[in-house]
């Protein structure tokens, strides 16, 4: 049953479903438009809640995917629908005839300049999320240098219908507190401040680094989004919310601002989604099958979506809608695939 | 602060601005406390530039200082502006310019509303029909006068006499822009450079020679906020977040603030005086204050015109210091005389601004 | 000086950097749950002196953070220790204790 | 012939007893006489410092107790009780008791039957200008007994000091065994001696052994009975003749001198400082201060015995032992502001310490007046209360004016539906000046017992059962009874809410007063005095409820165990009601510990600093000490226990199968 499926992303999603698949015996190809396999987690430093090696968690997941037919620097070109299976032409030139294409584009950040008011990309003291996880990797970034007082935005580009995104990004809470805690942990003389509107700190754990961050680093809690940023004189930075627990306005000086950007569409897989002419739902995300019972098929027989391609997801969540994508894809393979006689009918049936 | 990043910015929001035949409608204020920039802008657009600006003296207020005081309702004001166009239309013109911020906040706005509800745009025109007998056209391009002299900002440095360069230095001078609220909170695509960072002063100093500052208070309204002036129990409100913008900007020591709207000149302008007079306080050098110019006035400066026919002596604050550090020539005893030589009366020394 | 018959009016803003982390740092040494609190209102909901009068742990807690030591201290002053709030904290805040606590460190005595 | 009378005979015969060192001295006796003189002048100023700094009124009180026969002879049961016999320690562990009587009368007898001796045969010596201070003392080795004389009243003696001194001996031995093994003697933990205790605790220890060797070695020359005669053979079996006693008596002097020297700073300053201390106790005299006047007679009285440490709930955690009460007394004599302050709060004042104290060192009381040095100054402004509680005033005018007030002070809250509704809540108090006839009951529930509305509820149910004609005081809410300010130091403001509310109960007319809640009920009979008013439990109304017959119940087979609740119980000594009713309905199980051993729930408001997880820790281990008996109910009659208890079983990890947690009147409800 050597079933080739492509899979489209290198992430945590793509990587995971690619060794499940492989596992079950099938050809799997993996291309990443990128030069690195990984996605966001290889730029990530540490993971909430426990505070993981994101480089250990990768190590695992390219472990598990070894073996797997992978190409990197590569993008989808074209794609045809033939009978049953596609016909993907790849940039670098070579063609897959897949059985079963497996989206996997996952989600790109927030582009915080957007946030016109928050001055980034033109105040010196502003940065995001994933410039401070570059921070802890490298130990060094222009904008930190012995920070006295440091904000954290939460809900940048999430939870903003301006900024063109109504939900919530899920993960930015969580990683707002556990940036605040390794903020005071490398600074422990400095004062944390997180801005946010709703602490959404769902997960198993995620409570406890909350209660953490307040009982242990003494980080301070501000219910209420940042509204503006300036710079001062001596280019420090002064931000303005309301504290809507007080019901007062409130303005502090910071020396760092960071900016908590929240996740949005994937622009390549909108490509991909173009040349499939698969449907997006409002919020710009894929649209699945059902959102509750069968959230990893798309509308199209034959192409799978898992992780954040459908919508912000955890790191856990997402490796879990792998998996669950996986066994999608094998239950079509031996169920529906290989009937050539009633496979249209299968396919109405069961899709 | 990264300069790059407010570029990127500033070519995000750009406007189209016709290069000629503007139908131009005046500023209530403007006309009444600094008539001298409403003359300057035309001189410069029609006599400098040769340019077709129109006006007629059939237009009235646009009725925005009414409605934003809650005292005529929307549908007034509306037909208000309705009728404006229409004297645009009749007298042959697509592109309407107007001296005011809040005129230009009140047509974005009556111009939106009608894009997004056209029956009331219907019912508008009924209005004016049944009113005036008129029938409007919308104008082709809608800009406000700033928006013209930031198109005309190079050909007005090449026929400029100076900078805003101090000369005694050499240094460029520093300038703070302020913003009118109307001319692009409400549509950040409305206004050249958008909200967060407009452009529209900020290329005309460029363009002139100045160096911008950006304080932290920059967003802030100067104070006038209607209500908030007219009525006196208000006031001390007003004042007192006009104050808050200039305790901002005191550390960064500016030469000059440059303005773009009718109230904002005013109200930067007299509440220095206020503050300097009830608290001992002033944000200039040694007891001055900073000159709160317009920018028809700045380019006037810069294109030679004589302060005292700019207007400047009708400033609270005195822009002598300034004129010095321009080395702009001026007749101190002329100060007080207006328009044909006649006396127009001193007015009384402060206690405490200079 | 000249009476204009208005003047400049005080600001209701929160300044956080007027906050005495001094003081904050003794509180919460005498009381380290000062830190846990996440502002429910069941302190508030159940007091038995605000019933009458406004008294609030959670809006003492936010103005000590918000450098408001009086409002602190003007939200606590009806309290009469009932103890009734320690009951209902569900982060198991030692409120009776805090709330004296607040008093010793913010009182101008 | 009796053997008085024989006795009498004797006595005009030769000199039993000789002086055997004319001059009455010897150079032995100075580490001794120094150490004594050192300490009795330092009791004697101190006493004098104490009595200067307690109250005038009270130090008239004081001398006048001492002429009232009632307290003379409570003077003297308490005296020989506690501080001799220590029959509190009998009571509860007896091994323990039998050490402390042992060393303490068995001294004492020594010492009262050497000055006998003394009196008897060589009364000149009782002069303090020839030796009366050590001559006593020392008298077996200034003696030498007439061989030819000894007569049986001298053997009498001669046995009664060998026998005190085998009885002391005895309890010594028990103490050195305690140190190592305390657990045997009952004690799971014991005080760690500071430097001057190890230094007396060593001397003492001492000074018996080694008084036995020096009048064992010269028990030949002045005389001895079974033990030091039967010692002076086994020396003189193992060394001959030559017995060399000058060293031993040295080293007895010096032991004395040195336990002596070091009692002031030492937990043995209890010896003398108990008897003042029982003597201001008897006459009705409170501290009000942590330290000065009466408290520091208090605190010198505490003799570290260690009991306090066991009794504290606190202790389940061995980190907590450093909060007991001996160790606060500890560091109040040493002035140590910062831990005294640490440990004053933390203490639930469950009171067990003091209600099992041999002395009745009333440590929660000084934890009370230390915290008091530190929060009673505290801001806070009360003068809402007038208007909070309608008593006083008619309901309408009250509803008035309470809404201005809110007008006033809430209006920056800028809610106007908030306050309506809160005006509202003002209107609803309806114990009206009068409308309430004497015989009947007012309910006053108490701000606890409003977070646990089962037993609101109950309780309306009995008394509806029951037909009690009752009006509930604070049925929509009312203010605190005080006592929680009590506890936390704050008399002052506890004075202006029990004002308050005093106006509301007097306001009301009723005749009966019943309380839900232990804190309140303590507060509302000792310190409101409510004038003709009867201030009852609703666990001793619903027991009089049913032993008069008006309200019926039925008896089962249902195991129930009863938690005596801190403040009832040991705070109010109510201890019987509860138990007669409950065994009305059910089968009474014993809990481990009971009465005024009963385990604080550890959700007392009577500490201010203890947090959450160690009163889970106290939670479980009393929830253990009930659930000895196997119950299948645990009653308690208090809404902090309650929701402690209820809480505690959820969370729980004993392996508890259905246990049920009920307050007393659910108990009583069909």
């Amino acid at each position: 049953m050597k079933n080739n499926i492509l899979i489209i992303g290198g992430g945590p999603a793509g990587l995971e479903a690619s060794a499940q698949l492989q596992r079950m015996g099938y050809n799997v190809i993996l291309i990443e438009k990128s030069p690195k396999l990984g996605g966001h987690l290889a730029k990530w430093d540490r993971l909430f809640p426990d505070s993981v090696q994101a480089e250990e968690v990768l190590g695992r997941l390219l472990k598990g995917a070894e073996g797997v037919k992978c190409f990197t620097d590569t993008d989808v070109r074209a794609i045809n629908r033939l009978d049953k299976s596609y016909n993907v032409r790849l940039t670098n030139g070579i063609t897959v005839l897949s059985d079963a294409v497996l989206v996997a584009s996952g989600f790109d950040l927030f582009d915080a300049v957007k946030k016109e008011e928050y001055g980034y990309g033109i105040y010196d003291q502003v940065m995001t999320n994933a410039d401070l996880e570059a921070y802890f990797k490298s130990g060094s970034d222009r904008r930190i240098e012995k920070p006295g007082k440091i904000g954290f935005a939460h809900c940048v580009g999430s939870r903003d219908e301006k900024s063109g995104c109504r939900s919530c990004s899920k993960v930015c809470c969580a990683t707002a507190v556990k940036q605040a805690i390794e903020m005071k942990q490398a600074f422990p003389d400095a004062e944390v401040f997180c801005f946010y509107m709703d602490l959404r700190l769902f997960g198993r754990h995620y409570e406890d680094i909350y209660l953490k961050a307040q009982k242990e680093y003494g980080v301070r809690f501000i219910r209420g989004r940042v509204a503006e940023v300036s710079e001062n004189y001596d280019g420090t930075l002064l931000v303005k919310a309301e504290d809507t627990v007080a019901g007062k306005p409130l303005k502090v000086t910071l020396d760092l601002l960071v900016l908590m950007a929240g996740m949005r569409p994937s622009a390549s897989g909108k490509a991909i989604g173009d040349l499939l002419e698969m449907s997006v739902e409002e919020d710009g995300y894929f649209a699945v099958r059902s959102g509750i019972a069968a959230g990893q098929r798309s509308p199209i027989p034959g192409i799978f979506l898992a992780g954040a391609a459908t919508g912000p997801k955890t790191l856990p969540e997402t490796l879990a809608d792998a998996r669950a994508a996986a066994m999608e894809v094998d239950r079509y393979l031996t169920e529906i695939f290989p009937d050539a006689k009633n496979y249209k009918q299968l396919v109405r049936e069961r899709w | 602060m990264i300069y790059e990043g407010k570029q990127k910015i500033w070519s995000d929001y750009q406007k189209e601005i016709p290069d000629d035949h503007y139908f131009y409608v005046r500023s209530c204020i403007r006309q009444s406390f600094f008539p001298a920039s409403e003359a300057t802008f035309l001189d410069i657009t029609r006599n400098k530039l040769g340019k077709d600006i129109f006006e007629t003296e059939h237009h009235t207020t646009c009725g925005g200082i009414a409605y934003h005081s809650d005292t005529i309702p929307q549908e007034t004001v509306m037909t208000i502006i309705a009728r404006q166009f229409a004297l645009m239309a009749k007298n042959g013109y697509e592109n309407y310019v107007c001296s005011c911020i809040t005129s230009f906040g009140l047509y974005c706005e009556t111009m939106e509303t009608w894009r997004e509800y056209p029956e009331l745009e219907a019912k508008i025109r009924e209005n004016l029909w049944k009113s005036c007998k008129l029938e409007f056209a919308k104008p082709k391009f809608l800009i406000h006068a700033s928006d013209l002299i930031y198109k005309y900002r190079n050909q007005i440095a090449a026929q400029a006499v100076r900078k805003l360069v101090n000369v005694h230095t050499g240094e460029p001078l520093k300038v703070v822009e302020h913003i009118g609220c109307h001319y692009s909170k409400m549509f950040p695509s409305k206004g050249v450079g958008g909200a967060e960072y407009p452009y529209v002063l900020v290329g005309m100093v460029e363009a002139w020679g100045g160096e911008i500052v950006d304080y932290p208070e920059r967003r802030h309204c100067c104070g006038f906020g209607f209500r908030q002036y007219f009525i006196k129990g208000n006031r001390g409100y007003s004042l007192s977040n006009t104050h808050k913008k200039f305790e901002s900007m005191e550390p960064f020591k500016p030469d000059l603030i440059i303005t773009n709207c009718p109230g904002c000149p005013y109200f930067l302008d007299r509440w220095q005086y206020v503050i300097a007079e009830s608290t001992g306080k002033t944000y200039g050098q040694d007891g001055h204050g900073i000159p709160a110019l317009t920018y028809e006035e700045v380019a006037g400066l810069v294109m030679g015109y004589d302060p005292w026919d700019l207007g400047l002596q009708t400033h609270q604050v005195g822009v002598e210091p300034l004129l010095d550090k321009m080395g702009v020539p001026y007749d101190p005893s002329k100060k007080y005389l207006g328009k044909n030589g006649k006396d127009i009366g001193e007015p009384l020394p402060c206690a405490c601004l200079k | 000086m000249v009476d204009f018959g208005f003047g400049l009016v005080p600001s209701s803003r929160i300044n956080l950097d007027l906050f005495d982390r001094e003081k904050y740092e003794k509180l919460v040494a005498m009381e380290p749950d000062a830190k846990i609190c996440m502002a429910c209102g069941s302190c508030t909901a159940v007091c038995t002196a605000g019933q009458f009068t406004p008294t609030s742990l959670r809006e003492a807690i936010e103005d000590v953070f918000n450098a408001k030591d009086d409002k602190a201290l003007e939200a606590l002053k009806a309290c009469q220790l009932c103890g009734k709030c320690s009951m209902v904290c569900p982060r198991g805040i030692n409120t009776r204790h805090l709330i004296l606590s607040i008093t010793k460190v913010y009182s101008k005595k | 012939m009796t053997p008085l009378l024989y006795l009498l005979a004797i006595q005009a015969a030769d000199p039993e007893v000789i002086d055997r060192i004319p001059s009455g001295y010897s150079h032995f006796v100075i580490p001794f006489t120094v150490g004594i003189t050192f300490m009795l002048c330092w009791i004697g100023v101190g006493c004098v410092r104490l009595l200067a700094a307690i109250p005038k009124a009270d130090r008239i009180k004081f001398w006048k107790s001492l002429l009232i026969p009632k307290t003379i002879v409570k003077n003297l049961r308490d005296l020989f009780g506690d501080c001799l016999f220590h029959v509190k320690i009998w009571m509860r562990k007896p091994l323990l008791g039998y050490m402390h009587s042992a060393i303490a009368f068995g001294w004492f007898m020594l010492i009262v039957l050497g000055h006998i001796e003394v009196a008897l045969f060589v009364p000149a010596r009782l002069n303090v200008t020839r030796g009366g201070l050590f001559y006593p003392i020392f008298y077996r080795y200034f003696v030498w007994v007439n061989p030819g004389h000894t007569t049986l009243r001298g053997s009498f003696f001669f046995f009664l000091m060998d026998f005190f001194l085998l009885y002391v001996l005895s309890g010594i031995a028990l103490a050195v065994f305690k140190r190592f093994r305390s657990i045997v003697l009952g004690m799971r933990h014991t005080t760690k001696p500071s430097l001057a205790d190890r230094i007396a605790l060593y001397s003492l220890w001492l000074i018996f052994p080694l008084r036995l060797l020096a009048e064992s070695f010269t028990a030949d020359l002045s005389g001895g009975s079974f033990l030091t005669v039967g010692v002076n053979h086994f020396w003189h079996f193992l060394f001959g003749d030559k017995l060399w006693f000058t060293p031993c008596w040295w080293a007895y002097s010096i032991c004395l001198g040195l336990f002596f020297a070091a009692m002031p700073f030492s937990r043995y300053m209890h010896i003398l400082t108990e008897v003042l201390w029982i003597l201001l106790r008897n006459a009705g005299i409170q501290p009000n201060h942590p330290r000065k006047g009466v408290a520091e007679a208090e605190i010198y009285a505490c003799s570290s015995c260690g009991l306090c440490l066991d009794a504290c709930p606190m202790n389940v955690q061995k980190k907590n032992l450093k909060y007991s009460s001996v160790y606060f007394i500890r560091f109040l004599r040493r002035h140590n502001e910062k831990k005294i302050n640490a440990i004053a709060d933390k203490c639930l004042m469950c009171d067990k310490c003091h209600a099992l104290c041999p002395v009745g060192v009333d440590a929660p009381a000084l934890r009370r007046a230390q915290r008091a040095t530190v929060n009673d100054t505290l801001p806070y402004d009360y003068s809402y209360l007038p208007l909070a509680v309608p008593g006083s005033i008619l309901a309408g005018e009250t509803t008035a004016t309470l809404g201005t007030l809110r007008g006033g002070t809430g209006a920056s809250l800028g809610d106007a539906s908030g306050g309506a509704e809160r005006s509202e809540a003002v209107e609803r108090p309806k114990v009206l000046p009068g409308t309430v006839s004497n015989n009947k009951v007012l309910y006053f529930a108490g701000c606890m017992t409003h977070l646990t509305p089962r037993i609101i509820k109950s309780v309306e149910k009995v008394f509806k059962e029951a037909g009690v004609e009752y009006e509930f005081a604070d049925r929509d809410g009312g203010i605190c009874c005080g006592r929680p300010l009590m506890l936390a130091g704050k008399a002052e403001a506890a004075s202006k809410v029990i004002e308050a509310n005093k106006k509301l109960i007097e306001g009301s007319g009723c005749g009966t007063l019943v309380l839900s809640c232990p804190i309140c009920y303590k507060i509302f009979k000792e310190e409101y005095h409510l004038e003709g008013i009867k201030v009852v439990h609703y666990t001793q109304f619903i027991n009089e409820l049913i032993a008069s017959g008006k309200l019926k119940v039925e008896k089962s087979e249902k195991k129930i165990v009863y938690h005596d609740p801190c403040e009832l119980g040991r705070g109010c000594g109510v201890y019987f009601e509860p138990r007669a009713a409950l065994d009305q309905v059910g089968t009474l199980v014993k809990a481990a510990k009971e009465y005024d051993e009963s385990v604080c729930c550890g959700g007392s408001l009577g500490s201010l600093t203890l947090d959450t997880r160690d009163r889970a820790k106290i939670s479980e281990s009393s929830l253990e000490n009930l659930l000895a008996g196997d119950p299948e109910t645990i009653v308690t009659a208090c809404p902090l226990c309650l929701k402690t208890f209820s809480e505690a079983v959820s969370n729980s990890r004993l392996p508890i199968k259905n246990v049920a947690v009920k307050d007393f009147a659910e108990v009583f409800c069909r």
